[in-house]
Order: structure tokens, then sequence, then C-alpha cells
């Protein structure tokens, strides 16, 4: 019988298993490819099998082994890893259709390469979302950094080199030099590291302590791009774009936030933290990595760069709602992770699109691409509605259970920063879209004639657009878990 | 031993520490090789002589059982350092064996031709 | 080679005798002064005497390289092989008290394979010292 | 009288016979043979003598019958099974990857002096974590050291023998503090059997020769196992060694020189005198700090990988250091943790620097451009190493630094924390020189003959790199070895 259990095994598994296979096809391109969306298929439905037991309530887990008493790689399937594990895998299907068109439409090398240590990263991404303690969260939190480091690094050009570089370095250094350290010490205190209902922290230590290991994780959790670790995020963009999608909306500063949300109320404990007041500091600098980002985002012309320092800002949206400690505002934490993830992408893909088919990179260049790239650029403004939190996207309805939370805790400032960042969003992507669409192009361009990006391409962002809108009318399951992860009754 | 802690009961510490401190400076202050390994063979007598010296009982005879003797000397620093010899001995015939090799290498065995020497060739590697 | 008469002779005359004398070292080790280690080191000058008189190549033939070489392993086997007897015949590693019926007896017959290892072993590396060494120079006449 | 209770005597005696046989045969595949043999067996009883300590406890064993104190006694001890295990483990590995790496590395009349040299190394290491004899100690110390002299001179470059004799002289000049260290001792306390000498000691506890004594051995036994400012021979040592030499070296000679250290400190001098009457742990810590961050540094700016590998070792021998400065169990056991974990880590990583020497001719960065494209399972291997290098989880280095953090904890001392886990920062930056070069850079077109890896030496490679995962994940046999060895140093005499 194959239990809820033995799928969390499966799920890690199947991805390597795919890279095995990705790895001996190499000489046959469509074979990998449809190796690779088989994979991706079948670890959908390893995650979608996990889930009704989830919604009922139950807990699957796994341990692999014991590397030191109370440290072990074990697992356990609770809301929040579920979403982020379901929405990974989601759009892992997305992105690797994408891929294909993308790889193949701009004639990339090391594709091989680039599949397999694709695999490889949703393998460690289901490891981090499965994740039963900080240790094993650690552990898949490092793997994800290296392995994404070859695809950070795909074009092997000097760029991508110091890019990879500054991705490696500030990822590993503040995982080594911050997170070891208090996982070392949480671990030193408790004899545990176990994600525990209500944290594990309570009364172990005074505020002061727990404010210096809340600093610890929050910038030991780099992935989370919180200022000043922020700056690996926009050098990552010399990748290729679905490797971007990846970064951005599949797992990595996914993993990085759902690593936060998970620290705060696994190990932290929404209360121990309330009582002492010691995440107040976190608030002002999430709010403060909100609008300075959205700020830089606005003066971007390199769309890739504009969209990277989005990103950030909206990274920072989910650990000020985190730190709020309001479980409406976490709910709303909760829920921007997948809105964010589908807006994101489909921002991406249509990025990515826009260079294969047009190559153009940067925002100033984009007058009018909107009458030849309908659907790309439709798809786009979708994604963007749903940065700026405006239904009908899902964007809107993170927003609101965040912007309800800080409501209900009063926390007048946190209410202020969301509501000039949603200015801000605003002004720097509808200018965007007021380009496509509304200034014709200039004449004198010497582009070659085109049209839409290839079709598997043009496939992906309208799936991931159509989905943004989904989620909007049909928020139901993410809900659902993240009202059962603060235990508010499904 | 004396039973006077005077300069003369500690006489061959002094003697021990004066080779100890000769030996180690030729070592450290030659150039030459061969200089070098006479710096190390003096080093090391000073050890025979620190653990020989204490073992000599004044009117003491070498421990053969004999109804005519009642004090005999420690035999066990004896055998120790007669170890401690033979290493010495292999160490510098090792170091000797090299100098020649080195010698026969470099044409010189002073140090710092030496390592003038290597200082080259590696910066052209690297290039 | 010059051909020194004196020399050569009065060498013939004293090598026999400095052998002898390594043998009587050898032998006497037991009870008085002596042993292994010295009766090698008496072995091995005499060969090195020879050698210095007669020349290297000589000398190669009476005691070729091969053989120096088989003594000095030669050596630490015999001296390991009493260790391994004392062993086998129930006794520790090294347990001359086993080695016969009476532990004196045992403790004399330990000593004296003992000392016949390290004579070899000990001519054996003397020699080699020497030849490598002594060949080196002349590499060129070879 | 059965054959197990005279496995610790058979222990060295069996590679210290197959020496002279190798010599005897003459013939380079039978020494072969018989030197593999050797090392499999005396990993064999290593093995049986490390479950026998476990199950009950320190064995004792009288060479010639004559009892100890008397006589020279071989103690087995929870500390010295686990050094037998490494020590053999890794001669194990090392012998069979031998005979095609010194192919074209050591003339081919030679090889057969080679295995000689080797087992003997091997048996002088083995003796030192054996003998509970103080002076047998500075023996086997001798023939392990003369035999590493020799093994290095073979190296292929004349700067080898250059290498070798310094080595020699600081050495040898180690060694002879060492025996003044002893002789001081043994003046003091009329014995030389360790557990004795302990135990007399009380007796003349903080006198000036006992602390000269100290003094003397902490230099001695510093400038052999390459403690930060007395390091100068180790890297130019591993850096023209032929490649087996400098892997074997590297897990085990200054691992071996560390259990000395700890059996001087902990069963002779007790702890209360070692950190008590001197200044001992800040010396410690200083000298541990400044070589992990001066010899790290060191290495990142180095051209060729054997020597930044080298510089790379005198880091992590201050990580071993500065666990020991922290004079508490955890400290200890993190001091005996990363002794094993290093050595089986730097063990692979030059066993691998000895593969891609022998296909590219050479371990230069400029000459492993592409290595990645050329070698990869190689090149996989090496990051591998490298991780555990620096401590990422998964890898044995992780195991060891965790416990260094835990111990530096307990202490309170959470700026060390911090210096330990930046120091980790530079060794991510030297292992990323490697990384970028093998693969981001093209292959040279005139770099790398075409030969493939003989089955004997990527065999034993594969399976050291290998165990540093294994180490990294299943913690039962280290941990528990060096918990329980910490314990009953941090115990006394037991």
């Amino acid at each position: 019988m194959f239990t809820a259990d033995d799928a969390i095994l499966a799920a890690l598994l199947v991805p390597v298993l795919g890279a095995i296979g990705i790895a001996l096809a190499h000489r046959w391109p469509n074979l990998r490819e449809g190796i690779t969306l088989t994979t991706a298929v079948a670890l959908l439905a390893c995650v979608l099998n996990i889930l009704p037991s989830v919604l009922a309530g139950a807990r699957p887990t796994a341990t692999l082994f014991s590397v030191l008493p109370g440290l072990e790689i074990a697992f356990e399937v609770e809301p929040l890893g579920m979403l982020f594990a379901l929405v990974a895998s989601g759009l892992w299907i997305v992105n690797s259709i994408y891929s294909i068109g993308y790889m193949r439409g701009n004639n990339e090398g090391n594709q091989t390469r680039f599949f397999v240590c694709f695999a490889l990263a949703l393998s460690a991404t289901m490891g981090i979302a499965f994740s039963g303690n900080l240790f094993t969260l650690f552990v898949f939190y490092e793997v994800l950094t290296l392995i994404t480091y070859p695809l950070v690094t795909h074009h092997g050009t000097e760029k991508a080199r110091l890019g990879g570089r500054i991705y490696l370095g500030l990822l590993m250094g503040t995982s080594i030099v911050f997170l070891l350290p208090a996982l070392v010490f949480i671990w030193y205190l408790t004899g545990t590291t176990d994600f525990t209902a209500g944290g594990i922290l309570a009364g172990k230590l005074g505020p002061a302590g727990l404010m210096g290991l809340l600093a610890l994780c929050m910038f030991g959790i780099g992935k989370a791009a919180l200022m000043p670790f922020h700056k690996w995020l926009p050098s990552a963009m010399v990748a290729p774009t679905p490797v971007s999608a990846l970064l951005h909306a599949v797992a990595v500063v996914k993993a990085g936030v759902f690593s936060v949300v998970k620290v705060i109320v696994y190990i932290f404990g929404l209360d121990t933290l309330g009582v002492s007041g010691t995440s107040d500091w976190l608030i002002l600098l999430a709010g403060f990595t909100i609008v300075s980002a959205s700020v830089v985002a606005l003066g971007a012309d390199n769309l890739k760069r504009r969209l990277a320092y989005s990103t950030i800002s909206q990274l920072s949206y989910v650990v000020m709602a985190a730190a709020l400690l309001a479980p409406l505002s976490v709910v709303g934490a909760t829920l921007h992770i997948a809105a964010h993830a589908l807006g994101k992408i489909t921002l991406f893909f249509a990025a990515g699109a826009i260079y294969t088919a047009a190559h153009k990179t940067e925002v100033s260049q984009l007058d009018g691409i909107g009458r030849r790239m309908p659907w790309t650029m439709g798809a786009f403004a979708i994604g963007a509605l749903s940065m700026i939190g405006l239904p009908p996207a899902a964007g809107f309805v993170s927003k609101w259970y965040m912007l309800s939370g800080a409501m209900a805790s009063e926390q007048w400032l946190a209410v202020g920063v969301i509501a000039l960042s949603t200015l801000l969003n605003a002004g720097y992507f509808l200018p965007i879209i007021y380009r496509a669409f509304f200034i014709a192009p200039a004449h004198d361009q010497h582009d070659h004639p085109h049209g839409e990006a290839p079709l598997p391409m043009v496939i992906a962002l309208t799936a991931t657009a159509a989905g943004t809108v989904l989620l909007f009318f049909l928020p139901d399951v993410p809900l659902a878990l993240a009202k059962q992860m603060l235990g508010l009754g499904g | 031993m004396n039973t006077t802690t005077t300069l003369g009961g500690h006489f061959t510490y002094f003697v021990t520490i004066f080779l100890m401190i000769a030996g180690l400076f030729i070592v450290i202050a030659r150039g030459n090789l061969i200089k070098k390994l006479i710096g190390l063979g003096i080093f090391q007598t000073s050890v025979y002589l620190l653990y020989i010296a204490p073992g000599k009982l004044v009117g003491g005879t070498a421990p053969i059982l004999s109804d005519a003797f009642t004090v005999y000397s420690n035999p066990l620093p004896h055998v120790l350092i007669l170890t401690a010899i033979v290493v010495g001995v292999a160490t510098l015939a090792l170091g000797l064996a090299l100098t020649v090799r080195i010698r026969e290498a470099y044409d010189s065995i002073e140090e710092d031709q030496i390592l003038n020497m290597d200082a080259v060739p590696s910066r052209q590697e690297q290039a | 080679m010059r051909h020194d008469l004196i020399l050569r002779v009065i060498a013939k005359l004293l090598i026999p005798f400095i052998l002898l004398f390594a043998l009587y070292v050898q032998f006497h080790g037991d009870f008085g002064p002596g042993g292994g280690f010295q009766a090698g080191v008496i072995l091995a000058a005499a060969v090195i005497f020879y050698a210095l008189i007669y020349g290297l190549a000589d000398a190669r033939k009476v005691v070729p390289e091969p053989l120096v070489e088989s003594m000095m392993a030669i050596g630490v086997l015999i001296y390991g092989g009493v260790g391994v007897a004392g062993l086998l015949l129930g006794g520790n590693f090294l347990d001359y008290f086993v080695l016969d019926h009476d532990s004196v007896h045992g403790q004399h017959r330990g000593i004296f394979w003992v000392e016949v290892g390290v004579a070899t072993t000990v001519s054996g590396v003397m020699l080699k010292i020497f030849y490598m060494f002594a060949a080196r120079g002349n590499a060129d006449d070879e | 009288m059965s054959l197990a209770q005279h496995l610790p005597a058979l222990q060295v005696v069996i590679p210290l016979l197959a020496a002279p046989l190798t010599v005897l045969l003459r013939h380079r595949t039978l020494a072969f043979a018989v030197a593999v043999l050797a090392s499999w067996t005396a990993f064999a009883i290593s093995i049986a003598l490390w479950l026998q300590v476990d199950a009950s406890g320190t064995i004792s064993y009288a060479i010639g019958n004559w009892p100890p104190p008397w006589g020279i006694e071989y103690r087995v001890d929870r500390l010295s099974s686990f050094m037998l295990v490494l020590v053999s483990g890794m001669a194990s590995l090392v012998l069979p990857y031998c005979r095609s790496s010194i192919e074209d590395e050591v003339p081919q009349q030679q090889h057969y002096l080679f295995y000689t040299m080797f087992v003997l190394c091997l048996t002088g290491l083995l003796g030192i974590s054996i003998t509970g004899d103080a002076f047998n100690i500075f023996v086997f110390l001798e023939i392990s050291s003369l035999s590493t002299y020799v093994l290095i001179a073979l190296g292929r470059d004349r700067r080898a023998l250059v290498a070798s004799y310094q080595y020699l002289i600081m050495g040898t000049i180690g060694a002879t503090f060492i025996v003044i260290g002893i002789g001081l001792l043994y003046l003091m306390t009329g014995t030389l059997n360790i557990a004795d000498m302990g135990q007399r000691l009380a007796a003349v506890q903080g006198t000036r020769p006992v602390l000269a004594a100290l003094a003397f051995l902490t230099v001695g036994i510093s400038l052999k196992l390459a403690l930060f400012p007395l390091h100068q021979w180790l890297p130019n040592a591993y850096t023209f060694a032929p490649s087996a030499v400098s892997a074997f070296l590297a897990a085990t000679a200054t691992k071996v020189a560390v259990y000395v250290l700890l059996r001087f400190y902990f069963s002779v001098f007790g702890q209360s005198q070692v950190f008590g009457l001197l200044p001992m742990k800040e010396a410690m810590l200083l000298l541990a700090l400044a070589g992990m961050f001066a010899a790290s540094t060191i290495a990142i700016f180095q051209s060729d990988l054997k020597r930044l590998f080298a510089y790379s070792s005198v880091g992590q021998i201050g990580y071993i250091i500065l666990g020991l400065s922290f004079d508490s169990a955890s400290g200890l056991t993190a001091t005996i943790l990363h002794l094993f974990n290093h050595g089986i880590t730097k063990g692979a990583i030059f066993m691998l620097l000895g593969l891609v020497a022998l296909v590219m001719g050479g371990t230069s960065l400029s000459r492993i451009q592409g290595l990645g494209k050329r070698m990869p399972l190689t090149s996989f291997g090496m990051v591998i190493c490298g991780l555990s290098l620096i401590g990422v989880p998964g890898t044995a280095g992780f195991i060891s630094k965790w416990y260094l953090l835990l111990a530096a904890l307990e202490n309170g001392q959470w700026w060390l924390v911090f210096l330990i886990l930046l120091s980790s920062l530079l060794a991510v930056a030297y292992v990323w020189r490697f990384v970028e070069v093998a693969y981001f850079r093209e292959p040279r077109a005139d770099a790398g003959v075409d030969v493939s890896v003989p089955w004997s030496m990527g065999v034993p490679t594969a399976l050291l790199v290998a165990a540093t995962v294994y180490f990294g994940l299943s913690t039962a046999f280290t941990v528990g070895s060096a918990s329980k060895a910490a314990a009953f140093l941090m115990g006394g005499l037991l």
C-alpha cells in the first residue's frame, strides 16, 4: 500500500531518479525532455497523494537516519510544507514546459546538466518542504544552494561566475555564519530541533537571547533576501530565465521565506515571541526592505533586474507578515508564498518570452510590444496586478489577510508600509503595461519582425496567469492549509 | 651524584644545555646543509648526556651481579641512549644521503642558493 | 687502484683477525661487554677495510650488494622470528622464558638469536651505507 | 593461549616483519602483495582490538612477558584503538592505490623499497598508537619519521629532496625535544611506563623540571603535528611527495602526533597540571586561531592544488587544537572526531589529486582547467571532500565542526563560534577556487595524457570519498568512539 509516509520519501526520490534518467538520456533530447515532464508529473502525483491526509489533519512522518541523538534527518508534513510542496511541484511542470521552449529557442549549451540540476533542485526543495526539524531543513537548504549554483552560472562566462560567486558566497556565508550557530545553540538549549506547534523555545531564553537568536535565524536564512543580504538575487539574474523562475518562484526564495515562517511559527512560537516583543525590529527591517527594494525597482531599466527587486520587496511582505505574529497575518504570509509564486513566475516567463522572441531586456525597449505578443503581455499584466495586490489576482487575497492582521494587531507602521509599497508597486509595473499596449513602437528599430515566443513558453505563461486568477477565486486549499497550521480550524 | 647543589653538582646539566643550544644555533644559523647536520648531531648529543649522566652513581659499577659490589649504576639510560644513538646515526646517514642527492641535483649545498634556484623555475611554470 | 704491497699484505693479515674478533664480541655478548651491535659493526669494518685496500669492485665480489640487502632483511626477520617463536610456544611476543624447558636456558637461547639478528642487520646496514656513499663518488669510473 | 590474546603485539609485528620481507623478495609485484596483505591484516586486527576494547575496556600486553612497569607494555585503550583503526584503515586503502600511482612517479627499481618504507612507516605509526611506554613512543616516532623522509624524497621533482631535508631537520629537532621531555620525566619519576609515570608524577607535580618537560614535549610534538608557526615543513613535504605518500601522511602522520600530545597531556601530566599551572589553554587557543585563519588565507592564494590543500591541513589542525584548548569533554570529543574526519577527508583529497596528477600530468591550477569535463567523477569527489572541509552537513567535516561549536557554546564563548564559522568561509573560498577552475574553464589542449584511471586507484579513492559522506550521516562509530575516548581521557587513568 502506498501510504502518505511512503509518498514523502517518493517525493524526494522521484526527482533524483528523474535526474539519473535525464543524465542517461543525454543523447536523445526528446526522450530527455520526456523524462523531465514525466518526472514532474510523477512528483506532483506524489505530493497530491499526501494532500488529503494532511487536510484531514494527519501528519505523515518519515525518518531517514539519526546523525546524532536528537539530530536526525526526519520528515514531517505539516500544512505549510504541504502548501510549499504543492506550489513547487505544480510549478515545476509548467516551468519544465517553458524551459524546453526557452532552452531550445535560445540554443543554450549544457542542456542536460541544466535539466539534471533542475530535477535535483526539486528534490532538495521537497526535502525543505517536508523537513521535520530545523536540522533537516538546514541540510536541504544547503543542498539547494549547491545544486542551484551550476544553474546560476549556466553560461560559464566571467559575468556568470561573478554572479555565482556572490550567489554562493552570500547564501552559504549567511547560512554557515548565522544559521548554523543558531541551530547548534537551539540544539544545545533544548536537545532537539524538531518543528513543534507552539515552538520549542518557550521559557528557555530571556528577551535579549531570544532577540539575538531570532536575528541569527533571520539573517541566516539568506534565501529570504532580507536586506542587507539581498544582493545575491540581482546577481543571480545572469542565469537563463527558467532558472530565474526557479529561484524566484518555484524553489529558492520560497524556501527562504518558507523557512522564515517555519522558524517563527514552529521553533520560536508566536506566543513566545509575542510576549517578549522581540520581533519588532524585524517588522522595521522588513518594512525598510519592502520600501527600499521597491524604490530600486522603480529606477531599474533592465526588466529582469526590476523583477528581482520586486521579489526582494515581496519576500519581505512574508517576513513582515510573519513577524507581526498575528494569526491573520501569518495566514496572509502563507497565502502570499503561493500567490507570489504564481504571479512572479508569470512575470519571469513573460520576460523570458520577450527575450526569446524579441531579444529585448530593457523596459525602455518595450514600446508597443503588447501588440506583437498579446498573450505574453496579457499574462504579464495579470502577474503585475497580483504583485500590486489588485483583484482579480491572487496577490489581493494574501495582501488582504496581511493588512487585516496588521490592523488587528494595531501595527500602524506595517499598514503604512503595505499601503506605500502598493503605490510603489503600481508605480513600477503599470508603466510597463502602458508602454506595451498604448505606446506605438518606434519606427527606426532595426530589430527583426517577430510574433509570440515558441508555443511551449506561451502555454506555460498562460497557464500560470490563469492560475493566478484561479487562486483569487478559489483560495480554499491554501487557506485551509494555512488555517490548519495555526490551529484555527479547517 | 654529589649531595651539594653547587655549580659542580649541576656540572653535567650545564654541559648539556651548552651543547643543546650550540647545536640548535648551528642548525638555525648555518646555511650549509652539512653544517646543519653537524649541528643536529651536537644537539642530539646533548640528549645522550642528559640521560646518561644522572644514571651514574659515584663509586657505582656496571650492573653485573657480584658479591663484591653493592652499588650499581642505573643501566637503563644506557640502553635507551644506545637506541637513541642508533636513531641518530640513521638520521645522520639519511641526512647525508639527501645532501649528496641535493648536491647532484642542484650542484650546491648552500640552502639560500638552492632556494633561489627553485624560486625561478616555479614562477615560469605558473606563467 | 695502486698496487700498495705493504697495505695489501697487512690487510690480508689483519682481516681474518678482525673477523674473528667480531665473532668473539658476538658470542661473548651474553657474559660481558659486547653483543650483536658491536659485532656487526666490526664485521662490516672488516669488509670496508678490504674495500679500501682492494677497491670497491673487489669488495662487491666478496660481499655482493644483493647479499648485503638480504642481510638487512634477514636480521630483522631473525629478530622477529624469535619473538614469534615465543608467541607460538605459548608465551607473549618476545617471551624468552618459553624457548626452552628451563627459563634461564630459554633466555640464553632467545638473546643469542636476537643478537645474531642484530649483528646481521647492523653489518648489512653499515655495508649498504658504505657501498652507496662510496659508489656515488666513483659513478663516472665504473 | 589463543591468538586473540596476542593481537596487540601482532598489530605492530606483522607490518614490521612485512618490511624485511619486501626487501628480501626484491620483486615489486611480490613486495606489493606482501605490503597490501600486511596492511589488510593490520586493519583486521585493529578492528578486532577496537571491538575488544569497546566491549571490555583497556587491554594491556606485556612484551616478552616482563610485567609493566618494568617491561615494555602495549596498551590499547579507547583512544589508541580508535587511532589504530584510522591508521591501518588508511594504509589498507592507500597501499593498493600505490601500485599504479607510483608507476611513473618513482623509478621502477626502487618500487620494492618504496613498499618497505611504506610498511615501516605504518609500523611506526601503529607502534606510537599502541605502546604504553614513553621511550618506545620516541623509537616508533623515529621509525615512522625516517621512513617518511625517505618516502618524501622519492618524489619526482628535485624539490622533493629539499623538502625532505627540511622535514628531516625540523622533524629531528622535534623528536629530540620530545626525548628531552621524556628524559626529564624519567629523571623525576624513575619510570618510562606512561601509566606508571602518570601516577608517580602526582608527587612531584608542578616542579620546575616537570614543567620544563611539559614545555619541551609540547614544542616537540607541535613541530611534528605542524601547529601553526611550526608548520613550515608541511606544505613542501606534502606538495613534492609522491601522491600516495601525501595521501597517507595527510591522513595519518600529523594525526598520530596529535594522539601523542593527547597521550602526554591527559595520561601523563593530567589535565589539571597542563591547564591549571601553565596558560596552555590561552596559548593553544591563540595558536589554533592563528593557524585557522592564516593558513587558510595562505591556502587561497596557492597556485598548486597539492600545496593549497597542504595549507588547508595546517588550518584544519588549528581546529583540532582548538578543541583541545576548551579543556572540556565535548571539546576533546571534537578534537578526536576531527582527527578522524579530517584524516579521511584529506586522505581522500590527496588520493583524488593523485588521480588528477596521473591523468593531467600535474596538479597546478592552470593545468587542471576544465577538469570537470575531463574527469567528471574525480571532480565530483573533490567537491564532496571540499564540502567536508568546509563543514557542510551530510559530510564528515560537519560532525566535527558541530562538536567544536557545541564546545564553544558550552564555554559561553560566542565570539569563538563566529570565528570558527568565519574560518569555514575561508575554506569555501579555497575550495571554490578549485571548483571554478575545474568547471568554468575549457580544458587546455596540451594538458593531459590519454590514460584512464586504473581501478586499483579508483576503487580505494571512491571508497574513501564514500566514507567521507558515510561518516557524515552515520556517526555511531566515530562519535561513539570519540566521546568515549574523551570521557576516558578526562577521567584520568581508568
